[in-house]
């Protein structure tokens, strides 16, 4: 069942910046840098669910009263990136107060800069 | 030696990743297993089922309201962590709140804002109320309110902004949401329903379509009053950090 | 399968030492004569309670109370049979001694030391009574760490070194005997019991299989036992622990090991398995090179607790080889043994802790005239120390006649050889510690007098020494007196030999 | 019974309630923090136990929230196994949070020294938030054991990483800091892969309620992308619960944490990752159980080898006493793991039995640990010698967790080993067995010697010499409560255990 890559041109976009974003995280060593990477990885992942949800042709899924139903996208992927931007945001806010400490503590943002440390 | 082994690794989820990419089901195609098995209730049924003509506002508070209630918990959550790391700001250090966030008090921004801020208030309002039968809901509207307050904080300065919504009216209101989905949950598991029923069989049949609607009101609108609340409480733990960071260094 | 009469004495006579331990605990600091009286009453108890079970055990009765059951299937499940109530006599009879022994000799940190004393009397008395393999090594376990404490209750940096080596040795070979035991209930359709003659079987599991099984049991168990290169705790161990526990280590909790093993010998494998597989010659050529070598280095010890560490060392090794050769008499005395041995070396050990209160001596190099200052307790010493050497009318004299007349109805004479030669060397160990502290001139104090007679120490660490000299010679001339080790070792013999 | 069905949900939402009550309540009422959270987890202890028996009457439990019959709505699905995880949720964290009255807020009037993380003490303004994150943590981990959709599996998962996060960091001084970073950048991706997993699997089957994609699984044809979904869902739960080679955040996380929160940790929550993994093998993927997917649980069972021997060597090799209780967590998760990896019911019996008497023990020598550190100040094994003279309380406790930790009988850990090594001969795998064995003989290598500096050695020059006294009721309490528990549970194992092998049975065989 192999698709041509025409088809999920979306899915395969959203794969390579989850990889991008994967790649950013492990090489970095600035800690904004790594939240950014981090960031992109999750927007992939929203991106490629949305596209999950897509239906050619699809209008937005809300009835609008008087007009006649058309073929509306998936609203559960929506709705399941709803919740999931809310857990991004919560998540990068945190890691950006960490990352606001640390960075009160050490006075800079690099993590290799600071490995020598016992207490 | 770090960068190839990255470089691998990262190449090795990628050809997983696009391998499993190559055998998906074709994107936006009318026979996915997405669109067949679940999702054409949701579609069908989802006005008289759930009440709202915006069916993603269905899923999200009623057929899924229980995942909404968890997001809100994380939202708390994440506020509390951020008093945990940055500590909730009763510790006074020095005179900590001099003021270096944004422009102030300048003559332009603050008319800007006397004038945006009500509006924006007043549009933050309108989408939450109508976020069950139109795009928007209390998601939106929640973060349009935290707009507006960062504008006031923008405009007339942090100590301003921080003293017309101090800590304790933050901390009360912060939990709107999840008492929301509490008590209109146990309204549901009293009624006679499971949790988080809003077509209650207890009640008369007329009413309960009104009832349903009030339910998802309040749901709404504690989503909406958590969402902002905990954007400016966000805002405003990180400014005093950066306050209290520049007092101690740059004394 | 015996079928067992419910009995809760089993139960009671462990339980007793723990209920004195916590009323002593309950008692204020400040009553510490109290507090021992209590220890001593409780070790009191459990032996009464052991022995009110004598006349139905000589009756071939047996009783048994089942527990909780651990994991599925597995219960701890406690039976006395005529084997296990010999064991838990003995062991529970020179605990009392040993208790009494205590309450002049330890001055320091009572408290700990009783504790841990009434912790390991009940544990041993739980493996003697154990129905399953599995209660036994529970209270095995239990009772190796509750050791722990007396070895290095002087807290000395030697006995430090000592516990640790102590620990070094037994926790390892707790987990062998473990996996021992896993094996045994994978391979075994899960049958741990220890009152047939032999659960294991060759149509459940292969020769090798069944090898493995017995060298891990027999490993495990040896190092308790003090088989030859597993042995290296003993000699550390003995000389550090205060005199009582040294007693009890010899006399008793290096018989656990020996007594597993009899355990795996008889009830797990059965004689014929045993036999069968050519078991027994492991069995007995390393209990042979453990009795020869053991006695060749108890020869160059000075020290002599750490003389008589390694005498029993090879002693031990006795019980082994009565059971390796599988002959009646073999059995018979080894068997018996356990108890001579443990009457013999507790008296012999007791001695030594008496030696160094009184002349503050531990080498026999120094011994010269001991015998002038504590007569009674040197003619004590002296007995034992012959019964070790085999002199006829002493227990020492039974058993080996018995393990010899064993060889010889297996016709394999070697081992009688194996005997003497290990008789004379005692003999080489024993006899200058005597002619040391009787046909030496005493040495001079300052004053220029020679050091005599001053009075011998307390009666209550007199007494158990006097108890056990006593014994060792009734029992070497009236054997078969009912109660003594032959009545029911027989029984034990018989049930294997129709 | 009627009302019976609620219990489970009520369980769930109780303490996520009072976590916003606390803050609130704590504005005018300083020290009602304590107070309302030990009601709000006695509540749903006393709801999840009264789950019991229904749950084993009826092999499992369903609830429709919204009364929305799945797949549509979200529904909460408790087997005997998840009313288990619930029992022992609530249990050790009603026991922690009332450890941690004490432990965070030190009794001025009784001028008792404290060295609360390191020296610092809390700043006030935290106290009503470590709770309410403590509260949520524990709903967190409650709903998480307790739901029957993947995509609020999730949710739940991530609330409980972020509560987990924010609760490492809270000392706010460097290294808690750091860990906690470091544990972010680990954890994070690891939930994004999740995600990614759970929207594949969503993008082939169109549901996400767990029964429904079992049998939605059992008949699709797109079967590369369900394995590779599943590899990627494990790989995000490993993280989690710090599986060998992904191990790597768990040590720094565990000893820089505040020891409450290392209890908390160490006990629950990285259980839940390899709970987790149960949970999605069994509900969802049973089909391919274990036929398609034996390499993926014979690579868990080597990494779980690897773990014992790693976590144990690094056990001994520590100076630092809370880094060596952590490598000892990273050791026992392997023989959680182990359990799985073997995919026999006796094994798994083992290693669930395990996830319980590890929660017990390892929990109590956490405490312990924060009781010892936060009175003395002492934080390197050389400087426990002696440590009984001071707190023998303490050390008593230490010592008889540390028995079930080694698996000395009949403690719990002796039971759990039992099941494991006689599944690892149940499935011909003898070496891991062995590797058991050793585990433990190790185990008693460190425990042990801590043990024995605690009662046999005297103190190093100049040690213990200040007042240090013995640790509050309110703190030996619960430390004790813990060590009796692992006994009690190797003695009364078999109250436990046949049910708990019918539920391994009706999830391994059943499907």
């Amino acid at each position: 069942m192999w698709n041509m890559p025409v088809d999920n041109i979306n899915y395969a976009v959203a794969m390579i910046l989850f990889c991008i974003g994967f790649y950013t995280l492990i090489m970095r060593s600035n800690l904004i840098k790594k939240i950014i990477g981090l960031m992109v990885m999750q927007v992939s992942v929203f991106f490629f669910l949305v596209s999950v949800g897509y239906l050619t042709g699809g209008a937005a899924p809300t009835i609008i009263p008087g007009v006649a139903p058309s073929p509306m996208v998936n609203p559960l992927p929506q709705a399941m990136i709803l919740t999931a931007i809310v857990i991004a945001v919560s998540t990068t806010a945190l890691f950006l107060s960490l990352a606001l400490k640390f960075y009160s503590h050490y006075g800079t943002v690099d993590m290799d800069k600071v490995k020598e440390d016992k207490r | 030696m770090k960068k190839i082994l990255a470089l691998l690794l990262t190449c090795a989820l990628a050809a997983l990743l696009l391998y499993v990419v190559a055998l998906l089901p074709p994107m936006g195609d009318a026979d996915n297993p997405t669109n067949r098995h679940v999702v054409p209730r949701y579609l069908e049924q989802g006005e008289e089922e759930a009440g709202t003509r915006n069916i993603v506002a269905g899923v999200v508070l009623n057929y899924r309201g229980y995942d909404t209630m968890g997001e809100m918990a994380i939202l708390s959550a994440a506020l509390a962590g951020i008093f945990a790391v940055l500590g909730t700001g009763r510790k006074k250090v020095g005179n900590a709140f001099i003021d270096r966030s944004g422009v102030q008090f300048s003559f332009i921004s603050r008319t800007a804002a006397v004038l945006l801020i009500p509006l924006i208030m007043l549009f933050s309002i309108y989408v939450i109320i109508y976020g069950t039968d139109s795009p928007g809901g209390g998601f939106q509207g929640g973060a349009a309110i935290g707009a507006g307050i960062m504008i006031s904080t923008v405009a007339f300065g942090f100590n301003t902004a921080q003293n017309r919504l101090p800590h304790h009216v933050r901390m009360i209101l912060e939990g709107t949401a999840i008492s929301a989905f509490f008590l209109v949950g146990s309204a549901g598991a009293v009624g006679g329903g499971n949790f988080l029923t809003y077509m209650l069989p207890s009640l008369a049949t007329q009413i309960q379509a009104t009832f349903r609607t009030a339910m998802l009101l309040v749901l709404e609108f504690g989503i909406g009053i958590t969402v902002g609340v905990i954007c400016t409480s966000i805002l405003f733990a990180l400014l005093r950090e950066e306050e209290t960071y520049n007092v101690e260094h740059a004394g | 399968m015996v079928n067992e009469i419910y009995s809760v004495q089993p139960l009671v006579a462990i339980l007793l030492p723990v209920i004195s331990l916590l009323v002593a605990l309950a008692v204020p600091g400040n009553y510490r004569r109290l507090k021992r009286m209590i220890h001593v009453i409780g070790s009191l108890a459990a032996f009464g309670m052991v022995l009110s079970l004598m006349p139905g055990i000589l009756d071939g009765e047996v009783y048994g109370i089942e527990l909780i059951a651990i994991v599925e299937r597995i219960s701890i499940h406690l039976t006395v049979d005529a084997l296990g109530y010999y064991y838990g006599l003995v062991l529970a009879f020179l605990w009392l001694l040993a208790t009494v022994y205590s309450l002049g000799y330890i001055k320091h940190k009572d408290d700990r030391y009783y504790s841990f004393m009434a912790l390991c009397n009940s544990f041993l008395l739980g493996c003697a009574f154990s129905q399953n393999i599995f209660t036994y090594f529970i209270f095995y376990e239990l009772m190796t760490l509750a050791a722990f404490p007396l070895i290095i209750h002087e807290e000395t940096e030697t006995a430090r070194r000592a516990g640790i080596k102590y620990l070094k040795y037994a926790i390892p070979a707790g987990a062998v005997i473990l996996f021992a035991i896993l094996l045994h209930y994978f391979w075994g359709g899960g049958d741990l019991s220890l009152v047939s003659l032999g659960t294991l079987s060759m149509d459940t599991a292969s020769k090798t299989i069944l090898t493995v099984i017995f060298l891990a049991y027999f490993a495990g168990f040896g190092v308790k036992a003090a088989i030859v290169p597993l042995e290296g705790w003993v000699p550390d161990a003995h000389p550090a622990a205060p005199a009582p526990a040294s007693a009890l280590l010899s006399g008793v909790i290096l018989k656990a090991g020996a007594f597993g093993i009899i355990r795996v010998v008889l009830n797990v494998f059965g004689l014929s398995l045993f036999h069968a597989l050519n078991l027994w010659t492991y069995v007995v050529i390393s209990a042979s090179i453990t009795i020869v070598l053991s006695s060749v280095r108890a020869l160059t010890q000075d020290n002599l607790k750490r003389r008589l560490a390694y005498s029993s060392v090879g002693q031990v090794s006795y019980i082994l080889l009565g059971i390796g050769l599988v002959s009646y008499h073999g059995i018979l005395g080894g068997i018996m043994h356990l108890a001579h041995h443990a009457l013999m070396k507790g008296c012999l050990f007791l001695c030594s802790g008496i030696i160094l209160k009184k002349t503050g001596k531990t080498n026999i190099s120094e011994m010269a005239g001991v015998g002038y200052q504590i007569p009674v307790t040197m003619i004590c010493f002296s007995v034992c120390a012959l019964a070790m050497m085999g002199t006829p009318l002493t227990v020492g004299f039974v058993s080996k006649w018995l393990l010899g007349s064993g060889a010889l109805q297996v016709d394999k004479p070697i081992f009688i050889v194996v005997l003497l030669i290990s008789a004379l060397l005692s003999a080489a160990y024993y006899l200058p510690i005597i002619y040391a502290a009787f046909f030496k001139r005493p040495e001079k104090d300052n004053e220029d007098r020679p050091l005599l007679f001053e009075g011998e120490v307390s009666h209550t660490m007199l007494l158990p020494v006097l108890i056990l000299a006593v014994l060792v010679i009734l029992a070497g001339v009236w054997v078969t007196v009912p109660g003594f080790p032959y009545s029911l070792v027989s029984m034990v013999a018989r049930g294997l030999f129709p | 019974m009627e009302s019976a069905q609620h219990f489970a949900i009520y369980a769930i939402v109780t303490p996520l309630f009072a976590a916003v009550l606390v803050p609130v309540i704590t504005l005018w009422k300083k020290n009602w923090a304590m107070p309302l959270t030990g009601l709000a987890l006695t509540i749903s202890l006393i709801l999840s136990a009264l789950l019991v028996s229904p749950v084993r009457a009826s092999g499992y439990l369903s609830y429709h929230l919204g009364s929305w019959d799945p797949p549509f709505g979200i529904e909460i699905r408790i087997d005997f196994l998840g009313v288990f995880m619930m029992v022992l949720i609530s249990a050790v964290s009603l026991i922690v949070a009332i450890y941690s009255r004490r432990y965070i807020a030190p009794d001025p009037s009784r001028e008792e020294r404290t060295f609360f993380f390191f020296g610092e003490e809390m700043e006030e303004g935290k106290r009503p938030v470590y709770y309410s994150l403590f509260l949520v943590l524990s709903a967190a981990m409650l709903g998480f054991v307790a739901t029957g959709d993947i995509f609020n599996m999730f949710v739940f998962f991530e609330l409980m990483a972020i509560c987990s996060y924010a609760l490492v960091a809270i000392p706010g001084t460097r290294l808690p800091i750091r860990a906690a970073i470091k544990y972010m950048l680990m954890a994070v991706p690891a939930a994004m892969l999740a995600l990614l997993a759970i929207g594949l699997l969503y993008s082939v089957t169109g549901t996400l309620n767990m029964a429904d994609l079992a049998e939605t699984i059992a008949s699709s044809d797109y079967t590369q992308v369900i394995t590779v979904s599943y590899v990627i869902l494990v790989i995000g739960f490993a993280v989690k619960a710090a599986i060998f080679p992904l191990h790597v955040w768990l040590p720094d996380a565990h000893s820089k944490a505040p020891s409450s929160i290392s209890a908390l940790l160490s006990a629950l929550i990285v259980k839940m990752g390899i709970f987790g993994i149960i949970r999605v093998t069994f509900s969802v993927y049973g089909a391919y159980f274990p036929s398609g997917l034996s390499w993926v649980t014979g690579v868990l069972m080597w990494a779980a080898a690897g773990a014992i021997i790693y976590g144990g060597i690094m056990a001994i090799r520590q100076k630092d006493f809370k880094l060596m209780i952590a490598y000892s967590t990273v050791m026992n998760i392997g023989y959680i793991v182990l359990g799985f990896g073997l995919a026999d019911v006796t094994a798994l019996v083992g290693g669930t039995y395990h996830i319980m008497a590890h929660a017990a023990a390892k929990a109590c020598l956490f405490l312990c640990a924060g009781s010892i550190i936060s009175r003395s100040g002492y934080q390197t094994i050389e400087h426990l010698r002696g440590a009984s003279r001071k707190m023998p309380l303490t050390c008593a406790a230490f010592a008889l967790a540390s028995l079930s930790i080694v698996g000395i009988p009949p403690t719990a850990g002796f039971v759990s080993k039992w099941y494991l090594v006689s599944g690892s001969l149940n499935t011909g795998n003898a070496l891991l067995g062995v590797v058991v064995l050793a585990g433990s003989v190790m185990a008693a290598v460190y425990c042990f010697r801590v043990v024995y500096y605690m009662f046999f050695l005297p103190p190093l020059n100049g040690a213990w010499q200040e007042r240090t006294r013995e640790a509050p009721i309110s703190m030996v309490g619960p430390a004790w409560v813990l060590a009796a528990a692992s006994l009690a549970l190797g003695i009364f194992s078999s109250w436990i255990l046949p049910p708990l092998r019918e539920a391994i049975e009706s999830l391994l065989l059943g499907i």
